[in-house]
């Protein structure tokens, strides 16, 4: 008998619950020439911002151990190309889509939010707070909590109620719980972790900073043990928060880590530069592990980590499905 | 698509590797210009990153065959250097846009330098194919690094060499040489594969000649196929916009004279979405 | 001509750059047999603590992608024995030995201070601030500039001036640069970083956290863009603090990326693990790297990654060197 | 000491793998009870941690070679499997403290679980070379997972297989036939290799008889030589004070009434710094 995949963001059911990374799959039509997009759980858009953005200059790329440096600096076409042109292309087909959005203040999020709002084809919105904020000496919303609250708090009240928001969290952080807390408090429906942490590499021949941005965000495998800590902690705080972890994941074992740390969907991102099939493989991979291990369903082995060694996890599912 | 295919032969040919790797479903698909991507170092390798390499020949052996001519740079190539044959190598492709060939027999220069020349030789037996005149431009740092004269020799009507050092035909720059050889074939198009300051300059020479030229853009690549948005260059559109662009989906091969080479590895001020630029919308 | 690999930690000199990372050579007993110790730049023994400690529980470690997760909890044998055997026996031997201390109170810091300000045989303190509070809910001292400038501040005052106070960071901070001119301003001569991000993983075939302790400390070549990042922000706000880099340092390049970055001495550990002769390796490595881009000396390569595009790296040395 | 040593031969032994290397130091100074560890995945690879594992068989051919015999587990074992001879593996040993041998020609029964049989045999050299009887229990889960029973039955006094499944010999556990063995043999010594829970039973049986009992511990291992504090388990010193030694370099090999193996996996509270335990300083 086959495991049960379906999961919930909030209060919307996904087939799987292996979804893109926000800006790890371009606009949906490049991975279409791999696959059928319907396999996914979901795909998440790279962040919008209201105006188009030509990016960073390159290098804007760095491998490291287990690892990748990026500092694309969210080029894309603003928010009136999109809903013109990409998400009509991914809602005409049915595809789930997560619309992350960025900004530079919160105002641009509740503008954005406001472009959304009645948008067809928007299966939830995703907020990324891994955003300098101009109004604070460019200080990254995501480091605070009350800076997030507020952008969380500005975008779900503009929302539809039916479109959950997501809190995306970045690790960079003395105390992720407090900034996941403050999120869930100020209306996040449901939590994504981790954004990339900050890293850097030194082009030891050219004695420069190896991209052109200087430091990057780190992503790749070298992140997992991060992403598995953070949505761990989260999840023990706030247990009946949805979370969508994502950090590294790049085989089915690697997502179910993050759904027994207590994880309800799994974002793949890095994994998908290096095999273009990646979220399917990993959805196959992760089910037959869920089957070995006596699982009908993956609702049933979100956050079993958690549970005492022992404890069996059978009685436990009404309580885990979200 | 991704293939994982069987290494049938290894072969060193002067400075460079050539391998010879079993894979069906790209060999079919392949048009002269395209590029695969390769995974290295094997199950639990710490690079994360594919690299990416040009098809130089394809054939329909064992299903279909595609070879790729490499020079070792870093830690990846240096493992892809140590293949052996009976290996599997996990590949993508075939990837990017290839080269346009024109329909009519038209007289083409092809300028490669070092590795570059491997990718120009599909593109000479379809030119051939269709009756064009080939002429073959090749150079490189030391005449060990002048790929493909030989070939070139057999199939051209012309070949010139050039080296850096002097030790292979002319000393200097292939452009040096390209100026004369476009005048002598009466060139009516220019393709070109090689370091980006070469590409530069062949532009600038078709440019003053006022034909056109195909180059291949060789630039850091983290996917190869469109969505990590790490490959781009300032490229200038038919609308005289210029746009970040992907060098792997939306080239490697683009227009020389769209290329804005001078600005590689900045943002131009006037680049769609620039920081501060025209572009920007208001919120 | 050789490369002057000599370098300051504040005023004492050592005869080179790499020295070993705190907890992670060991008594100096074990990798002698492997060495001479002098070879060093210099050692760092592992935090000792006030009382013996019997660490935590085992399973201690888990490999991750390029990582390596350990909660081994300050295992030692407490600062009367350590000033009774251990010390003694590198002092003997005029070892260079930076003496690590942990504690979770100010006070504890301070009593050890007190227990190492005459001890013979202390080329420097390193004060490790990656320990929890226990007078601040367990919260981790590295957490907060205020809690680390405290516990620094309070080491200072203790020992002598001839033997420099290093503060220990760890890089799980919203704003490192901030921690790191506290602690600065409170007394440290020198700053070290990083210490281990938190991380974690899950075995999941037991379906439960893979270390006894659920969370442990990341190290490895994973976390070498996070160290460079560190070092390179603080070196750009702190230029005149000397900085020993460490995190990941598995091969002469990579330490020559800390030192472009700002680290003017590199810190070893987990590469200790699968090579013993990992420092000797590296400092060659780096030297032959220093030689092949023509710097004399490795003070004139500190912190040169800052300097802008072009500009001479030869004339600055003055400045450079600390 | 740190060796590349060159892969000699690869053979498959039922369910193990065995892998002869050249490595001319380690054999020299190799001692029963030695062990070594083996960097994985080559130059590039994502795995860290070097891998533990029991010297099986040492040769003076080749300037000096060892022999490890293991079972694939999980990628680093995998990885090791696929070895094929003349590749080169990174060694590091010989590591820990080998077998404390007796002076005077005893009678030993040697104990040893599936892969684990493979540290005996050198010890049964010794200890027929010091005019020892020897006898050997040796067990598995299945008769293909039993090591080395041919080679116990030629040199051994007697050898008595076990197997879980029944599949070889008795069903049953090694210490179900272990007791009749030792009465049989008088022995004076038993030494152990296996799981920890098998290490356990066979120390309560040795325990019964009176007679001392050496194991081998097996804990995960971040570096094999003593410096990272990871393989640590709680041991009776000498004066009676437990304390959380170093399987690696404190053993592995133990005296087995000193190990408190039902607190393997804690901190006892009476162990030497435990938490809120008497050796507290106050401070
Ligand atoms: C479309 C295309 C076609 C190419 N064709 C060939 C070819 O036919 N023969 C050949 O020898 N080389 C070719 N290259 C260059 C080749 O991809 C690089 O030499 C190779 O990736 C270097 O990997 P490394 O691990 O040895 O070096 P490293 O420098 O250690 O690589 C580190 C990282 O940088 C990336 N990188 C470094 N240099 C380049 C580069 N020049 N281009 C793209 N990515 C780079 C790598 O992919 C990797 O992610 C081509 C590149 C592109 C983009
Ligand atoms: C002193 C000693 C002697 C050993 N002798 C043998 C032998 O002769 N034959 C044999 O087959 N195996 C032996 N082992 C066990 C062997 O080390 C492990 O099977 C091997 O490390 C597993 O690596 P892996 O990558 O395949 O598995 P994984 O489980 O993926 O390994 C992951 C990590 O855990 C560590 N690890 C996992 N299991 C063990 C274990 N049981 N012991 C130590 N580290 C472990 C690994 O070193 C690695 O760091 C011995 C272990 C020790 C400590
Ligand atoms: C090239 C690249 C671009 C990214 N762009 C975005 C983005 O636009 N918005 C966002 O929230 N996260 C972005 N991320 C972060 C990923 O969504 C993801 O959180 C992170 O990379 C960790 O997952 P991974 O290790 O699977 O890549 C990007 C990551 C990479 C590597
Ligand atoms: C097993 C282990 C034990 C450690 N013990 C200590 C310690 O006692 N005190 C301390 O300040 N840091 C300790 N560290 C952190 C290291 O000193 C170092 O900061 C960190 O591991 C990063 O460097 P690396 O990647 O080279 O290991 C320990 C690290 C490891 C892996
Ligand atoms: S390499 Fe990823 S978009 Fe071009
Ligand atoms: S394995 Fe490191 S101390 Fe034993």
């Amino acid at each position: 008998m086959s495991v049960d995949m379906r999961t919930f963001l909030a209060h919307v059911e996904l087939d799987g619950p292996v979804i893109t990374a926000a800006g790890c799959a371009g606009t949906g039509r490049e991975l279409a020439q791999f696959f059928d997009l319907h396999r996914l759980g979901a795909l998440t858009t790279p962040s919008i911002t209201m105006a188009p953005r030509a990016g960073r200059p390159t290098p804007r790329m760095a491998e490291t151990p287990s690892g990748l440096l990026n500092a694309v600096g969210l080029q894309g076409p603003g928010i009136d190309s999109f809903l013109e042109r990409e998400l009509p292309w991914l809602a005409q087909r049915g595809i789930r889509t997560v619309v992350s959005i960025g900004g530079g203040t919160v105002n641009e999020y509740s503008a954005l939010a406001r472009r959304l709002a009645d948008a067809p084809g928007v299966t939830a919105v995703e907020v990324n707070l891994a955003c300098p904020n101009i109004e604070d000496r460019g200080r990254v919303f995501a480091r605070e909590g009350a800076a997030s609250a507020e952008v969380v708090g500005s975008v779900r009240s503009i929302m539809l109620g039916d479109v959950p928001v997501i809190a995306k969290l970045s690790p960079d952080v003395a105390d992720i719980v407090a900034v996941a807390t403050a999120c869930a408090d100020a209306g996040a429906d449901a939590l994504s972790m981790i954004n990339n942490p900050l890293g850097m590499a030194i082009d030891t021949a050219t004695l420069r900073p190896a991209l052109a941005a200087g430091t990057g965000g780190l992503s790749g495998p070298a992140i997992l043990p991060l992403a598995v800590r953070c949505v761990w902690q989260v999840h023990a705080a706030l247990p009946r928060v949805p979370i969508i972890g994502m950090g590294g994941v790049l085989t089915g074992s690697d997502a179910l880590q993050l759904i027994l740390a207590g994880a309800c969907a799994v974002g793949v991102g890095t994994a998908l530069f290096h095999d273009p099939y990646a979220c399917l493989r990993i959805e196959r991979e992760l089910a037959d592990l869920l089957q070995a291990r006596g699982f009908q369903r993956l609702a049933d082995a979100v956050g079993v980590a958690h549970r005492p060694p022992g404890s069996p996890a059978r009685h436990l599912h009404e309580e885990s499905s979200l | 698509m991704q293939v994982t295919g069987t290494v049938l032969t290894t072969r060193r040919v002067d400075a460079y590797h050539a391998l010879t790797v079993v894979a069906p479903g790209i060999a079919e698909r392949f048009r002269p210009g395209h590029f695969v991507s390769v995974a290295v170092g094997g199950s639990r390798s710490s690079m994360l990153t594919r690299r990416s390499f040009s098809v130089h020949d394809v054939r329909s052996d064992y299903g279909g065959t595609v070879e790729l001519v490499f020079t070792v740079r870093g830690p990846g190539t240096e493992w892809l250097a140590e293949r052996r044959a009976r290996d599997t190598l996990d590949l993508v492709g075939p990837l990017g846009r290839p080269f346009p060939v024109p329909r009519d027999p038209v007289s083409v220069v092809l300028v490669g330098f070092e590795y570059g020349s491997a990718v120009l030789f599909p593109l000479a037996d379809t030119l051939l194919a269709r009756s064009c005149r080939v002429d073959f431009v090749l150079g490189g740092g030391s005449a060990d690094r002048v790929f493909g004269a030989m070939r070139a020799r057999r199939i051209a009507e012309t070949t010139t060499l050039s080296t850096r050092d002097g030790s292979l035909g002319l000393r200097g720059e292939v452009t040096d040489v390209l100026a004369s050889v476009i005048t002598d074939t009466r060139a009516d198009v220019v393709y070109a594969c090689g370091p980006m300051e070469v590409m530069r300059a062949v532009t600038s020479v078709a440019i003053k000649f006022d034909i056109p030229v195909q180059v291949v853009a060789e630039e850091a690549m983290a996917c190869g196929i469109g969505i990590c948005m790490t490959c781009v260059l300032p490229v200038i559109g038919d609308d005289g916009v210029t746009r970040m662009v992907r060098a792997c989906v939306d080239g490697p091969v683009f227009r020389g004279e769209r290329v804005r080479f001078e600005d590689v590895g900045t943002i131009p001020f006037d680049a769609q979405g620039a920081p501060g630029g025209g572009a920007r919308h208001v919120s």
